[in-house]
């Protein structure tokens, strides 16, 4: 037993602290989120400099093969900054469902372009009837001349409108059991009759709407096989949604540690505001929440690591996680008072974020639900 | 007990007349709106005619003496305009003149002063802003700096406040200032109606996520004596007759909760995994909740407003209610998130449930609308349920 | 509108608060409570004695025909010191089941001897399948040779071991629709066959179980229409929980009181308790859950007084009092500490009534799930 | 990272060992206990022997040195203990000797008490009770009366204690006794030993709820010097030393939730409405998270269990544990109200479910067991984490 990191993970964590301190202040992400793409070219290509955005890749395909652990490490540090990048769907959806599903050939050709950057992906699953279980994929594609026609809208799909693919997930088949008959695709962006336009909303992540209107895909497209889309993603959903824990985590630290200042440093009443008991009471509860997620989540990751079943430990650590994200952002709030509603103070961000991650790769329910499953009852 | 207001012929008659008058002044394509405080341009240009026409009527203090602007009606007929009025979706002026600032001239303004600002205020001739809270005096009100020196006839102010208004223009700043700086804190100030373009004032709006709130800069303000409010340095009780009010002191008796019920309703026509909804067990079990608590609520706005109207003492009710509202602000934004995933948080066209209200309100329910934090309602209730000491009473107001 | 008592009503309040005062101290009820019985019968004597028993019987047959408002602000004083007493039982559940159901002979020949205080009845319905929905009532009752033959268990019932009749509400036929073919049956508790046992535990009132077997019961002793029975009872018991909301809005009072009196009196850290914070919070706690069922009560009692439906008000009535009732001592013991688990201090006598009474006559759970139909889900 | 405990082929021998051990010296047909801290008298003596020879085997305290009393034994080898005794429900004797008084006299106790106590301690030929609390002391400990007055090579002891043992004999009295009225608050006390059957000590049980606490009266009693642990008036610290462990900073690795297991097995054999109770939608929602917050529980109580045993600099964590596992106490007895109504309040042998831990958590649980009440959790907590000031780092302990 030994919960501390390695040192090669305390210098993941120190390298990606001190980058993000230098290179994603809290300016920078708010102008992000006011632009229109919430992108910048720039801040990716230092990411993949970094090394960061090949790290679930293997080594013989020209990436570093990182522990789960190690990625949770810096998604941790890119939580606590809420750094907006097409990381997570990209280098972890996007990598992990090409390893799980991909011909060597697909491996051989898109993994190495991710790695050197040069590849965004997205990944359109959900849809206007929102959920994250094999039956709420209802999209059509149908075979026709030995190529498939996507027709359908796929919704809130975050980073779809900067990536270079996206990777859809649409039924091919019906069965009884919903989790035969999807198969995954991956479309070129500029492929005709696909359009996507960017939601408007409170949001942490620009998500859209995806539109496929008898989008062609070649069958060579197709990742793994034909029906069998739902048995590659599966597993990819599950370890991905434990990474993203990892950035809920260190958001939740995030909102703690800008609270924990201002129960410091604000004075009422002659003293600062963090001895009295109702602020301390939400500063419990904010630490508490992040904590909950922390502990369930780093347990899921080294889960993982170690070739464990994880699925119960990753549904409690998504839970816990939207659950303790949210949490310490509505603490941070009650802390504070109407200054945590100026825009220029930045809290906010972390408000909204948490609110979008909290269904993002399945909400508290959707878990608890899969849990009651796997638990048995 | 008797929990319902009964009508007479003679009022019932009366709502038709309100009916009628509505009729005549309201479109009749009104667009509900996202969040009726915060009117587009043209909503503002259209609500500043028709609030206009409801205060010549007298309509908007029907139960104050018509010397005053009032309507000078009695209560029953007070809420069947307020009823009425509620059916329809009418787009509102921030403007406390009427609901915060007229008590305080009630009970503390000179007979002259009452003359001079209660019909204005009434008729909807000016819109009033509360300036109290500043920068380093939020929760501890009786710790804000901005100071008046007595000159003359005037008194001159330096300063800034915080939180205040709208991003619609104001005639009137009711305004709290140190007028002795070396006397004990709550026997230091004094209130003040400041008229909004007196040389000295700025006005910088805040950029926030819900609402539209400003920061007042005072720079050598000089206004007459003749309009503080109350003895000098008595402002703090001056204040006291505000905040009872705007702590839910007042009640209310058409205190739907409008979310809850629009929940209910989406959830009831919302198919989800082949049923609506609210046949799920789970979420069934929730919105009943909601609409229990949602009961709760407004059975205390309307023994509040009972208690108001019947001049009842009242205690710890008022933040009572207040803080229920806050609370239930925050636990319903939760359940619509928990139910509604993604679709809580868009407002765009094609894909918003409603026309983004519940996207609108996971924001609104953060910002704890109408006096002060959850926190300060609840120093207020355990002061006035006397835990730890002999309980205090309420303040008085009108 | 008026949300103030009558002056009469002013009159039932203070009366019965003298009397309480005087006869029904804190270390009687605790007596009572680890008696066999729980059950004085000069107490019992008095209280007929005070009009109290009679309230519901019109005076035709020898009762005050009170209003249920007037019933209510007597309920909140019983409530306020825990009055142990079979009044729910016999003048409110047996009374208002007799009117609905009985015929003018039963009236005639029951309700004066409840109004003298000579017949104390008991009602079972609850069966070890908990529940008070017509569902749960599986216990049979067959006819033969002109008479009703009952067989099986009633558990969880109070008063039964006090009673001198059981009305017992059996199934006599099946049906698709569970409220139909259901009976109630008035049972001389000394019938051949007829045991009851009262169950140990941590409960506020005695419960019993009552065993059926082969228990004759002549036709003349059924209450209304052989399989008509739960139409007769639905609005009873509907009308009665309401009456015993007001109970535990006393009943939550009297936590209240006691706590409040404690913030003021307990120093520590050199003030008063009630000065800090938590502690404030726990009292705030305390009152909003009181109040919440307060309000609701008694618009529901006025609902029933002016004829209004009532079904609506009444589960309301009952999920805010289950759960303010059981908030209240919750927050009284969070505001107390280890002094609340002494015996002697008397607070835990409303905590055991808090949990009793929070499932008795349907719990939140059956009461929202009956919100929900009613309101259209 | 590494969540789990490793064991080598010779801890695995040591397991079998510990299992052989068990398997001689526990009864095959062990009941079930409803409360294990509160056993019969039959249990009572039975317990105290099979202690007894635990204690020999050093096993009570399997990694403090051997020359006290200890295993001498590493961490693995102590955890195999801990999984090993934790599969069978023995009953257990109140005794503080071990967990809370031993850590305090390994800080602060001379070479000489430390041979003198600790033995009998860990050999369990003693049992002890901490006696801190007084009437007018409960949440502010600081404010405890009990006098000592030196006298020569004794101190004479007079005064009152409160909430202390259980109903069974005690020999040693760990307790908090004011040794200089006049200094301040925290420089004011002094921690002693005391022979419980020292002249001049009454013991009065008390009547609650849920478990069995005495109080304690002092009339003159005499109490050794030697019998002071750590420096005259400097009690306080010797008492952090204590609180810390009791306020959850030990630790564990085997605290499954056993309440939440016993529930989610309940609900999913008991037959409801045709279906498993577990089927329900809003059941299993409501089950599921419980059984999250219970692996949230034992997660932080590795964490703590790893801080204490690998000497990290801890914080927040112990009160954090302590805290969460009380609220949870109460949460859990609410939904089990919820879900089983009247079966949750039974210890009837025809009717309770399980043999009645069900009816002893609802009292139980309101007794917040450990350590004192969530709000002092809570004020350690916010020291901790640094609310508004610095943060206070933990005490040391052993």
């Amino acid at each position: 037993m030994d919960l501390s990191l390695t040192e090669a993970q305390e210098m993941i964590k120190n390298t990606a602290h001190s980058f993000l301190e230098q290179e994603c202040s809290q300016e920078r992400v708010r102008e992000l989120d006011e632009s229109e793409t919430g992108f910048e070219p720039g801040l990716w290509r230092r990411m993949v400099e970094m090394g960061w955005v090949d790290m679930m890749i293997p080594e013989e395909y020209g990436g570093s093969g990182s522990s789960f652990t190690d990625l949770g490490v810096l998604y941790e540090e890119m939580g606590r900054v809420l750094l907006p990048s097409p990381h997570h769907s990209t280098a972890v959806l996007g990598v992990l469902t090409i390893l799980e599903a991909g011909t060597a050939e697909q491996k051989g050709r898109l993994l190495p372009a991710i790695a050197r950057g040069e590849l965004i992906i997205a990944v359109a699953l959900t849809e206007p009837n929102y959920g994250w279980e094999p039956e709420s994929v209802q999209m059509r594609a149908s075979r026709r001349d030995g190529h498939f026609v996507l027709d359908g809208i796929k919704l809130f799909i975050p980073d779809a409108h900067i990536a270079d693919k996206i990777l859809c997930v649409a039924r091919t088949s019906d069965s009884d059991d919903p989790a035969e008959g999807i198969t995954l695709f991956l479309v070129d962006k500029g492929s005709p009759g696909l359009s996507c336009r960017t939601l408007s909303g409170w949001m942490g992540t620009k998500l859209n709407e995806v539109k496929f209107e008898s989008v062609e895909v070649a069958a060579e497209n197709v990742l793994g096989s034909v029906d069998k889309g739902w048995a590659a993603l599966a597993p990819v959903l599950e370890k991905a949604a434990v990474v993203l824990c990892a950035y809920m985590v260190g958001g939740g630290q995030g909102a703690l540690d800008h609270s924990l200042e201002y129960t410091r440093t604000r004075v009422q009443f002659g003293s600062p505001i963090g001895t009295l008991q109702r602020v301390q009471d939400h500063m419990i509860d904010c630490v508490n929440g992040v904590d909950a997620a922390r502990w369930t989540t780093y347990e899921a990751l080294w889960k993982i690591d170690v070739g464990q079943p994880v699925s119960v430990a990753a549904a409690v650590a998504k839970t816990a996680s939207s659950e303790g994200f949210h949490k310490a952002c509505d603490s941070a709030h009650r802390a504070h008072g109407a200054i945590a509603l100026v825009k220029e103070y930045g809290l906010y961000m972390y408000t909204k974020s948490a609110r979008t991650l909290y269904y993002y790769l399945g909400d508290p329910t959707h878990h608890r639900r899969r849990l009651a499953q796997l638990l048995g009852m | 007990m008797d929990f319902e207001l009964h009508y007479t012929g003679e009022q019932e008659a009366f709502r038709e007349e309100v009916k009628e008058w509505l009729k005549v002044n309201l479109p009749e394509d009104m667009e509900p709106l996202v969040d009726p405080t915060n009117p587009t341009p043209d909503q503002y240009k259209w609500a500043r005619e028709f609030r206009s026409k409801l205060g010549e009527k007298g309509w908007r203090a029907p139960t104050w003496p018509q010397e005053y602007g009032g309507g000078g009606l009695s209560m029953d007929k007070a809420s069947v305009i307020d009823e009425e009025l509620a059916k329809h979706p009418i787009p509102q002026i921030y403007d406390l003149g009427v609901s915060l600032c007229a008590p305080a001239i009630m009970v503390w303004g000179t007979e002259e002063q009452k003359q001079r600002w209660l019909q204005p205020i009434m008729r909807a001739e000016i819109a009033v802003f509360q300036l109290f809270s500043e920068p380093d005096a939020g929760s501890d009100l009786a710790a804000i700096k901005t100071r008046a020196v007595r000159d003359g006839d005037e008194y001159v102010l330096n300063g800034q406040k915080i939180w205040n208004g709208s991003k619609y223009p104001v005639d009137l700043l009711y305004t709290l200032v140190v007028t002795d700086p070396d006397a004990p804190r709550h026997n230091n100030m004094s209130a003040f109606m400041i008229d909004a373009d007196t040389p000295g004032i700025t006005k910088v709006p805040l950029n926030m996520i819900a609402h539209h709130k400003n920061e007042f800069y005072f720079d050598n303000v000089r206004v007459p004596a003749a309009n503080r409010i109350g003895p000098e340095n008595e402002g703090w009780r001056v204040a006291q007759s505000t905040l009872e009010v705007e702590h839910g002191g007042g009640g209310t008796l058409v205190s739907r909760n409008h979310m809850v019920h629009k929940l209910i309703e989406y959830c009831k026509n919302t198919i989800r995994d082949g049923q609506p909804l609210s046949k799920n067990e789970g979420i069934q079990q929730t919105l009943v909740d909601l609409y229990i608590k949602a009961e709760v609520g407004r059975l205390w706005g309307a023994r509040n407003y009972w208690m108001r109207h019947t001049r009842q003492s009242s205690a710890y009710e008022g933040p009572q209610s207040s803080l229920h509202g806050k609370l239930f602000g925050v636990e319903l934004a939760k359940t619509i998130l928990d139910i509604l995933g993604p679709y809580a948080m868009v407002n765009d066209p094609t894909w918003a449930p409603l026309i983004g209200e519940f996207e609108h309100h996971q924001r609104y329910s953060l910002a704890f609308p109408g006096g002060g934090t959850p926190e300060v309602q609840k120093v207020v209730m355990a002061r006035r349920l006397g835990t730890g000491k002999p309980p205090q009473r309420a303040a008085a107001t009108y």
